[in-house]
């Protein structure tokens, strides 16, 4: 029996379940709705028991109509509730698309500010299971493009633990990604963890030789790389952005300023991907204060195949990111 | 004879003349919009109810100011039935900060709180779900409301239309769902875009009440709303209702109306609501003489004084360009 | 009594006995790639197919080879019913250059040109619109192809599957819907997807030929299927053919099934299509001593054969990772 | 009458018809098949008269069923059909982004390289006409994230008369994107113009002081602002991208190289715009070229508001281009 005030170990998906059961117990206007959310237990099992506890209402299993359910959730959200939509997976979220870009990131402003549209939309996110071309989008960087929604990226237990509540309180719209890989991702909890806001980017690790800037599923790839760069003498900081929409770009900027060098590690695909916006606010801000250009490790401009050895090769890995930031840290004078 | 001789009209004519006089000011307002528009006062698109005031007024009349009403891009007769004000509408198409979506959403983006009218909107069957959804929240609310949409025949082909009815029909969510069969969507006959062409009977197949009702009757229409909404309310789950009416004018004030007959036009011209309902009421005696000409002046007078209203609002300042992007202090 | 004795089988029992046989080369084929899957041989997601073999070998009998077929994600039984090799279909879910899709696709992605096999859709719904283009250039060059297309009856909520149905419908296009009836979507059995259970009813709310059969019965399917066929492609338009069955095994690796009962599986697996047919052939006499025993040597020397050569087959060059995002030569 | 050889004077709708026309008559596998695109004379007139020409089987209208006939497409150019897709605007594009996505775009590459899908989507897109915030996307820049597909957009006559025969000779799935204001746009086109290669960004006007990047509907804009500057003592080469996927990397490198300076003209939202990625581009490949930060001119971060004044406060103008130019002149050294 562990002391009430030391901290725990959870895993990535204990913190998003612990976070769902919370607003289900705080706010009576709250309720999870999506594909098997319920008596499945959730395809990545981030609901299992739910069920049994808030009951078939508020953990509400939909037919599969992403489009009808995703604004079902828009409509009840602009009457009083507070719905918390599971889309299974990004990749079928582009079947709610219309619904999220023409409806949800767009009735607060065709309204003249009447009706705002407090929904919280979580879906799973990310490649590197094999899943292929259909499976294994990363597209939470594509969606940043959206005004009027907000786009929030947890790549640690606390912001797993945290983020949701925060998402729940916000007026307007929050799509919140969760990087499958990081389910069974465990680590350290606080024990009074609880909302964190959303504002701010967070540097995880310290460093003054350049900076490492990621998000999402891209986290503990991004610090294991650094780790392993301390050990070639370079001393990396890691920037993770933790919400993509609004960009953070004072912290970035800041940042680069101090390290005056900079790689971007980002699961898009490389073109058009949100390390191309962070590369260009670095230029409009801080491209004086620049040693090197800034690097990018995204993912190949491919479908996702299934082989595991192409799959790996299309995906950012720790060797990349390494050799990109020794090219950087080489680079320039 | 003086005016006094004329009957004295029942309850029931009374709201029959009530009910002539929303569909003529829907009439008139949508008259001056077709002026405003050539005048360029009016911008985007200008999509006319003209012909279809009868569904949208007798649809009205069933509903209790708690309820909920979506809308299209063709929703100036829901927004004025409902209780939008000429003001407020006018001044909406006019891009003014007076208007009821301070000038950001024009014609096709009518939005008002008070009435719970949640728009206006210009994706074809993008409103189905959120009816869906704003039903869904009354019902985990234990709130009697129903909600309203509205939507045409051309979205019954749409993917949120099929995903809609099952949402709510499963759930037996209180939406009455009112789909406008104007025979046309766009250019795009009935028959060259649905395999079945009888709209109720694709309803039915939800399991979802379904009645076909003449459009172009306006007490038919309040008669078939009230009893579907007494359904929907009482929680009988969503009911369907198909009005069969049909759009005098074109699509658009771009639409060169190549895909229909003249003479079709002309032959439902002799079915509009307006004058079959100016007809009955003067023959059986319910009009008084005048009567008519007071409304219409009563109605010109309002609709002059919406525009006066909408070309001395103020515009909303550049500065606030991007507010309302994400709510106030949101940020 | 010697082997010779038995009643010589006729054209029909012959037939029956290559029924038999197709069935069994799925059954086998699967329950090896569980081992592989639990010995980390074959990855990504795996859908099984086992109970509800009798489906895809009945509607492939009635196919002709020059017909097309689109399946999704859970189509090991298509690809091996439809002619594909154990060995391509092994390579395929090795991730080896040999497999049908060169290791790109996976269990959820089976393509191959040669029987026209247009996969292997992971997107609940997805195919079926790609279904209706198939048939639609067949209908447009004159060629008397039918495409079948297989789906869940999950998809059926989708607005992919309403738009689908209606375009071929309105279209009068070649296409066979073969909607694989399991009662459940992943977790969610029909009656919480569906306001109304009765699929069949759905498709023939499009004007669609619509007909229930026992998907457990390979027969019963096939004699639909042909039936179906020769309507479609006789140019009748569209059909659609429901096909109960049940999955006896979870959705995919990773289901705790939570959602059923063990009990009302083991119900149906008395109705398991397989043990079905060699009752029924046993007990007829026409299944000779030791040949059912023969068929299984084939069957499990044809998949060990599979494995060594996907086992043996070569990777795609790391190099080639960019391939086949655009055609050869086209950038 | 005029000498065959001279060219003529023709709108950009005009040569958009007689592309469509030409491939028609070119070859029998092509069709065109949208909604009204038949009886009605296409939503912008593009198609007008082509049924009457060609017949309802080519000419195919179809129900508003977005995402069923863009399917269809895909699945009738996998079968033999050269099928032009009319999506009669890129909003509506978005019911349809699961089939052009996880379908057109992966199809060749799911299958091992068996299927080629030879289809040509047309969408006109763009603001500027008051149609508010559903009416009014223009997302072109953002369709260019997705590896598999080809993205154009025609911003001149020209290439309104022959991208599309060039499109329709590509094995894979090719987006071209008709900006709607420019279809009443008229200009000179040559006796003999036709196919176009794709290849390549262009020139549209040459000058040394800096390069002004831009595509599409902003062309025009970007052309006039070039002129005004010219007045002003800026000498503004002009860059037509053309095609936004595959990027003519090469092209804007070399322009920028010689120009030292560059300013991007783009009607996406800011954030994530394509923009972004050739400013990226800039970053990773001519840093040290660079006497300035390069600058963008990209549409306000708000769905387009209806008021005149708003949505032309919202969207790139000649002025702001302009302005932003001579900054870019003015900085660095
Ligand atoms: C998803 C979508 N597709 C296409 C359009 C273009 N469009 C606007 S109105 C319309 C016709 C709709 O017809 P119908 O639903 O019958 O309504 P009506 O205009 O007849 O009232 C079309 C095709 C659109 N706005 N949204
Ligand atoms: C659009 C979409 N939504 C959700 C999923 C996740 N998913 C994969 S299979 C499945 C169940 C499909 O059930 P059904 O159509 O009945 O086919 P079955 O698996 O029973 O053969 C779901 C929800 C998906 N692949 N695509
Ligand atoms: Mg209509
Ligand atoms: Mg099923």
């Amino acid at each position: 029996m562990t002391a009430p005030a030391a901290a725990r170990t959870i895993s990535y998906r204990e913190a998003m379940r612990e976070a769902i059961r919370e607003a289900l117990q705080r706010d009576p206007r709250v309720f999870l709705m999506g594909e098997d959310v319920g008596l499945y237990g959730g395809c990545f099992a981030v609901s299992k028991g739910l069920l049994d506890e808030f009951g078939p209402e508020r953990i509400r299993d939909t037919p599969l109509s992403e489009s009808a359910f995703v604004g079902a959730g828009i409509g009840a959200a602009m009457n009083g509730m507070r719905p918390i939509v599971e889309i299974m997976t990004v990749n079928f979220s582009l079947l709610a698309l219309d619904q999220i870009l023409n409806n949800a990131a767009t009735l607060l402003h065709m309204s003249g500010g009447q009706f705002n549209v407090p929904l919280v939309i979580r879906m799973a996110t990310g490649g590197g299971r094999q899943l292929a071309a259909q499976h294994s989008h990363s597209l939470e960087g594509w969606y940043a493009h959206i005004p009027g929604i907000k786009v929030l990226t947890p790549g640690t237990i606390a912001d797993a633990r945290g983020m949701l509540w925060t998402a729940l309180e916000d007026p307007d719209p929050v799509l919140i990604f969760e990087n499958a890989l990081l389910y069974n991702m465990e680590g350290e909890l606080a024990p009074d963890a609880g909302a964190v806001e959303i504002a701010r980017a967070a540097v995880l690790r310290e460093g003054s030789d350049v900076t490492l800037i990621s998000y999402g599923g891209s986290i503990p790839k991004t610090l294991q790389a650094a780790t392993e760069l301390k050990g070639k003498g370079v001393d990396a900081r890691v920037l993770d952005l933790r919400t993509l929409r609004p960009l953070d770009t004072e912290s970035v900027l800041a940042s680069v300023r101090e390290t005056h060098r900079a790689v971007i590690v980002d699961e898009g695909w490389r073109s058009g991907s949100i390390s191309a916006e962070i590369m260009a606010r670095i230029m409009e801000g801080a491209l004086y204060d620049l040693d090197a250009p800034v690097a990018r490790v995204c993912t190949e401009e491919v479908p996702l195949p299934y082989a595991r050895h192409l799959e790996d090769a299309a995906l950012p890995q720790v060797p990349r990111i390494v050799a990109a930031v020794l090219t950087v840290v080489g680079a320039g004078g | 004879m003086t005016v006094s001789d004329t009957p004295a009209a029942s309850a029931v004519e009374e709201h029959e003349v009530h009910l002539l006089r929303q569909m003529l000011r829907i009439r008139r307002f949508e008259e001056k919009c077709i002026e405003l528009y050539s005048a360029s006062r009016i911008r985007g698109f200008l999509h006319l109810y003209i012909g279809e005031e009868a569904v949208a007024v007798g649809v009205m009349e069933a509903l209790e100011p708690g309820d909920a009403v979506v809308a299209t891009y063709r929703e100036h007769g829901h927004a004025l039935a409902r209780g939008i004000s000429a003001r407020a509408l006018m001044a909406e198409m006019f891009g003014k900060q007076s208007g009821c979506s301070r000038g950001r959403g024009g014609s096709m983006h009518i939005f008002d709180a008070a009435t719970r009218f949640y728009g206006g909107n210009a994706i074809v069957g993008g409103g189905l779900p959120i009816a869906v959804g704003l039903a869904l929240a009354d019902r985990m609310q234990g709130r009697e409301r129903v909600t309203a949409c509205f939507f045409g025949e051309g979205a019954v082909a749409e993917g949120e239309f099929h995903e809609s009815m099952n949402l709510a029909a499963l759930w037996k969510l209180p939406v009455l769902f009112c789909c406008e069969n104007n025979l046309y969507a766009m250019g795009t006959a009935l028959a060259r875009s649905e395999s079945e062409t009888n709209v109720a009977v694709k309803a039915a197949s939800y399991d979802v009440p379904a009645w076909t009702v003449d459009g172009m009757d306006v007490r038919a229409v309040e008669d078939a709303a009230r009893r579907a909404v007494a359904g929907v309310r009482g929680g009988g789950g969503p009911y369907f209702l198909e009005l069969r009416t049909y759009r005098f004018r074109a699509h658009s004030m771009y639409d060169p109306e190549l895909y229909r007959q003249k003479q079709e036009v002309e032959e439902w011209k002799k079915r509009d609501p307006i004058a079959a309902l100016v007809d009955r009421l003067q023959s059986g005696g319910y009009l008084a003489a005048g009567q008519l000409e007071q409304m219409e002046t009563a109605i010109a007078a309002e609709i002059d004084d919406a525009i006066a209203f909408a070309e001395a609002a103020p515009l909303e300042p550049v500065e606030d360009l991007t507010r309302f992007v994400y709510s106030e202090g949101s940020r």
